[in-house]
């Protein structure tokens, strides 16, 4: 299974998310140049965290236009899984492939510390590892982490149950000072229809090891589990032509917890 | 024919506006009194070729659908001026 | 020799102008002598730049010269980009200081932005990858919305420029003292990791080899920055040419660029265009490799039309690095730059005449000999004379102070130590820094030195930036070597070794005989403190005329000091972790209480002798500690600095990741109340350990020649935070002193509206 | 009265703009061609009581060298309409 993270020139945490990959679960990892035009046939997309194009105008305004990102819409279309984490986050939601946006911080500050988020659901190829209302400790870094959405959005949303990840207090709740940036109900990550593409702001890939901590190790054994069971997206299983085929690929998905 | 274009971008109504209201509120702070509904937003100035004004506007339109503006939490206004009208 | 053609309009040089340039008859005798002619407008410049205390040291070069630069770790010691220090296994560590003083007091957010991409590309331009940025901040105090202004801007330049570069910022200081309000202090400090292989300097070798400049274009921003650094600020200059804008958008491309361009060994040299921007960047290329260098201005890239040599010789706009390629490899290096969107142009190339040739299209506007130009910038070795005044406060008699207190005062004397702002908490701070981008940061902020992993060796370094400005104020000398202890310390804390350090010495007008014999006394100071603590020099910053009309900042030596740890997972965190543990005092108590934070933020008094330091007895505890951090003996450890015992067991309590921790503590001393409980006795550490290691400790602390006692221990059930010395006991709600300590910060700025940017 | 106000904040000459170059690369990108010299800006508006127009400028005026644009790398510019001449 190879999982490409996406190279932004103001990419910061793809060697983290590279790391998390190689390192942390044990899975091939690869760069995809955001010049590229090529996913050089991954199975699973990450977009890292940074300043992709220094954040000019909005965060992810820019990056959506680049000929990787076409690659990476297609892919994603075909029911490809694909993860933003921070500002990968907040380009799937410049790209529209996830709902809303991510605004400025509240508190207009930039905040760094550790949050504690909330699994809302584990039927995602990036959380089947993890139990339903399972409390993780992650760090946060980000500016414009705000979630907003129109309240039809935000109904859609939780009406779907497609809210991964809130922002909870100690006792698990999403109380009000357990949310760092004014998110809308505590959204830290969110799903999109098909629950293929996952977007949040907490950062996973920082707490991969013994030494760092290891709360976001599930969100990688997550993906190589589906990954394992699907054999890729639908068009991937079919050109490769081994693996499991299309239809059993489905069944094991909906089998996925 | 080349053209002054400024683009106004602001948060849609129902949309938060924390540096808007911190703007008001800093302004308070300072002194300043009567001061309502701030909104805070951005300002893209350039200078554009085209045929005529129509082109131009309907190239501004595009871009701030595609790019300058996100529809999503914004909208915006554009100003155009041929140098012959823009006010000096 | 002819002199260099002048194209029309000739400025003529008349001694006003040369005046202007802040140069004196002298130094503009010597120059006559070196060109055997009449400088050109540029030229004139070009020797102000380069002549600039910044650049010249003019006036600290003798007592730097005193400092102790070699020792067996040292790869790479001062008159480089950053030093390099050998890590082991073929890995080595890059790391400098750079001050941003003056461009921060004008405009604080750009100031501080600046200074971060400068220090940052002096460190990976040797080869390293950045991995922490650590800030040493002194400012006025918090009452004055001028110094929240500051505070304010400063915090997110730094934060916003190394947030979006991806360089955690990891660790520093901040204090607050009405001796930085119009002047504050902004040190920033880069640590980075190369593989030795990789290790890359700013050297310009190789006749006909080409230079390119590389990175933003060359504006009209910051010309003479370097002159600017070098004078007081006062109410009239207006700076605003001065003020330079940070990208660092650019930076990270540069950064990523810079260290493919090396790891695929195309580059003879490399260098930050940083103060005196082309001027110093091309001169001291070729100096270090004795080459000489021709520059064609035409050829570089600039952001505004008209602007002439001059202005593209001294221009200090940002974001920008000059290189030399190998030859043969000018096509790759130019397909490295374009694969990172980073403008390049070949702007002239290395020569083996020895000059500084500049040329504006055909003609010559500067000849000028590198070796003198570089390296025989006039010093002055000037006479110090210790100002009364400090005599005075130094010799004030405090014993009034140091009598018995009751329990009433003791407690509220913490607490208004803990509301302090140089001594509460710092998370307001970094909090709005990224300090775990990279996943290098096993030790964050909020402990005494930061640690860093170091690649996969399963070592760590470890850092930590220090100095208080009042100690070295009233006794310079002593102050300096407090500095270096407890930066040592500090380090050693989380059982890192130390090794070397870099250092940053602001000062006032060195012209003034108290401050030069305050700069004089903290340099001998900082001299014994690297040789008995066996920390080597390897680089560092002078910034003088740190002064307004008001007066000067305090003399502030800051130390960046470097541990190296041997097993990272023996690394010590400073706070309690485990309720029933033992909590060791390690060290003597003493009657002092000079300069203490205790005096000053209780009883509005400078003044007294700042507290003994015996060096050896400084090395003594650094290796206890760290042979107990090797023996796995310690749960924590943590320096005893300002505010005492009491403020250090405080923060030991309340700085745990899960929440404070209730502490029951007492202390036998012979000395009395208020300097048992505050005192800033040097040399001690409160540590925590389990109980069933607390004979081994002791014993331990006892082979080394320290003094050890058993305090008490972490976790009273009742949630209190308790200590009783000298008659005096403390007993307050544990909450209720967290709670002040961590809305000190937050409680002063969040009247602060941030607004810009 | 009560006064509607617009100020737009850009950089001074030679102050660099990151912001504004990066759209412009942007643009250029996306295939709009012939657009030059963008700049980027900040927009504030709100809604001002005040006696007459000059007061309400002289007001503005502080406000903006006290706190809203940063006079060092800035400039500003404002616009002052009453409710009546707005333009709608
Ligand atoms: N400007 C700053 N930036 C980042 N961290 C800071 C800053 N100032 C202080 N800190 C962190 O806060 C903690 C307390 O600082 P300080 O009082 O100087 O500690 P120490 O006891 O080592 O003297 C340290 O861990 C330091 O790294
Ligand atoms: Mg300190």
């Amino acid at each position: 299974m190879k999982i490409g993270i996406v190279r932004f020139p103001g990419s910061n945490c793809d060697q983290d998310c590279y790391r998390a990959v190689d390192e942390g679960i044990g899975a091939e990892a690869v760069y995809l140049w955001h010049k590229s035009h090529d996913l050089e046939g991954c199975h699973a997309i990450l977009l890292p965290g940074g300043f992709s194009y220094g954040d000019h105008l909005r965060a992810g305004a820019i990056a959506r236009f680049s000929p990787i990102m076409r690659e990476v819409i297609a892919f994603a279309r075909d029911g490809g899984p694909v993860l933003g984490i921070c500002n990968g986050f907040q380009i799937l939601c410049e790209a529209g492939l996830l709902p809303g946006a991510l605004v400025r911080n509240d508190s207009l500050r930039f905040r760094s510390h550790p949050v504690r988020v909330r699994v809302e659901r584990t039927d995602t190829p990036f959380t089947s590892k993890y139990d339903d209302g399972d409390v993780l400790r992650m760090p946060i870094a980000h500016g414009e982490g705000q979630y907003v959405a129109d309240q039809r959005v935000i109904d859609a949303l939780e009406g779907e149950r497609r809210v991964i990840f809130r922002y909870v207090d100690e006792l698990g709740q999403p109380a009000e000072e357990a949310n760092p940036n004014g998110s809308v109900r505590n959204i830290a990550g969110i799903c999109d229809e098909g629950r293929r593409v996952v977007g949040l702001m907490p950062h996973p890939e920082r707490v991969v090891s013994k030494l760092l901590g290891t709360d976001g190790l599930g969100v990688f054994h997550s993906l190589i589990e589906f990954l394992q069971a699907t054999g890729g997206t639908a068009k991937q299983v079919a050109e490769a032509g081994d693996g499991p085929g299309t239809e059993a690929a489905e069944a094991a998905e909906a089998s996925t917890p | 024919m080349r053209f002054e274009i400024e683009i106004r971008v602001t948060p849609r109504e129902g949309i938060v506006d924390p540096e808007g209201q911190t703007i008001g509120q800093a302004l308070g702070n300072l002194g300043y009194s009567g001061v309502h509904h701030v909104k805070a937003g951005r300002l893209v100035r350039f200078e554009l070729d085209a045929d005529d004004a129509d082109e131009a506007k309907s190239s501004v339109d595009r871009m701030c659908e595609e790019l300058i503006a996100n529809p999503v939490i914004e909208r915006y206004e554009v100003q155009i001026a041929s140098p012959e009208t823009a006010s000096p | 020799m002819s002199g260099p053609a002048t194209r029309a309009p000739v400025i003529a040089i008349t001694p006003e102008l040369v005046a202007d340039h802040g140069l004196s008859t002298d130094e503009y005798e010597q120059i006559l002598e070196i060109l055997g002619r009449e400088p050109t407008f540029p030229e004139l410049g070009v020797f102000s730049a380069m002549w600039s205390e910044h650049c010249g040291y003019k006036n600290s070069r003798p007592h730097l010269q005193t400092l102790p630069t070699e020792g067996p770790l040292v790869v790479q010691g001062p008159g480089e980009n950053a030093g390099v220090i050998d890590a082991g296994d073929g890995w080595g560590v890059a790391f400098k200081i750079e001050s941003h003083n003056h461009p921060s007091a004008v405009e604080p957010y750009q100031g501080a932005a600046t200074g971060s991409g400068g220090i940052l590309r002096d460190v990976f331009t040797m080869g390293a990858r950045p991995i922490a940025i650590l800030d040493s901040l002194h400012f006025g105090s918090l009452d004055s919305p001028r110094s929240r202004y500051l505070l304010d801007g400063v915090v997110r330049g730094v934060g916003d420029y190394g947030n979006c570069v991806g360089v955690p910022t990891v660790g520093g200081e901040a204090i607050f003292d009405p001796s930085y309000e119009r002047n504050p202090i902004i040190n920033v400090m880069c640590v980075g990791i190369l593989r030795l292989d990789d290790l890359m300097r700013g050297k310009a070798e190789g006749v006909g080899n080409a230079v390119m400049a590389v990175g933003a274009k060359t504006g009209r921003d910051g010309i003479h920055g370097a002159t600017f650094a070098s004078v007081e600020l006062d109410e009239g200059s207006d700076s605003r040419p001065q003020v330079q804008v940070g990208d660092p958008f650019t930076e990270k491309l540069l950064l990523e660029a810079s260290l493919e361009l090396i790891g695929r060994d195309l580059l003879v040299g490399i260098q930050d265009m940083g103060a005196a921007g082309l001027t110093s960047s091309g001169t001291e290329m070729a100096a270090r490799s004795g080459s000489g260098i021709d520059i064609d201005v035409a050829l570089v890239p600039v952001r505004e039309p008209g602007m002439t040599p001059y202005e593209i010789l001294l221009s200090e706009s940002q974001e920008r690095m000059l290189l030399v390629a190998k030859p043969g490899c000018e096509t790759s290096v130019a397909e490295v730059l374009s694969k990172w969107d980073l403008e390049a142009a070949v702007v002239g190339r290395v020569t083996d005449d020895g000059f500084f040739r500049v040329r504006d299209g055909g003609q010559v506007v500067v000849e000028i000999p590198v070796q003198p130009l570089v390296n025989e910038c006039p010093t002055y070795t000037r006479e110090g004379v210790e100002d009364p005044e400090v005599r005075g406060l130094r010799e004030l008699d405090i014993g009034e102070y140091s009598g018995p207190i009751s329990d009433q005062e003791a407690a509220d004397a913490l607490l208004t130590l803990l509301d302090s702002p140089s001594l509460a908490s710092c998370r307001w701070i970094y909090e709005q820094y990224d300090t775990t981008v990279g996943t290098n940061t096993v030790v964050g902020p909020g402990s005494d030195a930061t640690v860093l992993r170091l690649a996969d060796s399963g070592r760590g370094i470890a850092a930590s930036l220090d100095c208080n400005g009042r100690y070295v104020y009233l006794q310079p000398r002593r102050g300096a070597k407090i500095a270096m202890a407890e930066a040592a310390r500090n380090v050693a804390c989380s059982g890192a070794r130390p090794v070397a350090i870099t250092n940053c010495l602001n000062f006032g007008n060195p012209l003034k005989p108290g401050t030069y014999y305050h700069f004089a006394e903290a340099v001998a100071g900082l001299g014994e403190g690297c040789r008995v603590l066996s920390t080597p020099v390897t680089g560092g910053n002078v910034s003088f005329y740190n002064e307004t009309p008001d007066g000067a900042v305090y003399p502030t030596p800051v130390i960046g000091m470097i541990g190296l740890l041997e097993h990272l997972d023996r690394v010590v965190p400073s706070c309690f972790r485990t309720p029933g543990s033992a909590v060791l005092l390690v060290g003597e108590t003493r009657d002092e209480l000079g300069a203490s934070e205790y005096l000053a933020a209780c009883h509005g008094v400078v003044g007294g002798a700042p507290p003994q330091i015996d060096l050896e007895e400084a090395r003594r505890l650094v290796d206890f500690l760290v042979e107990a951090a090797d023996k796995r003996l310690v749960l924590s450890a943590h320096d005893c600095a300002e505010g005492g015992l009491a403020v250090a067991l405080a923060e030991c309590s309340l700085g745990g990741p899960d929440g404070p921790l209730a502490v029951e503590a007492q202390l036998e001393t012979e000395a009395p109340a208020a300097a048992a409980l505050f005192g800033e006795s040097q040399s001690r550490v409160v540590l925590s350990c389990d109980p069933a290691k607390v004979e081994e400790v002791v014993a331990l602390a006892t082979e080394h020649g320290l003094p050890v006692a058993v305090i008490g221990s972490v976790g009273a059930p009742d949630g209190r935070f308790r200590l009783a010395a000298a008659g005096a006991q403390i007993d307050l709600d544990l909450d209720r002193i967290h709670d002040v300590y961590r809305s000190a910060l937050p409680r002063r700025m969040e009247k602060q509206a941030g607004l810009t940017t």
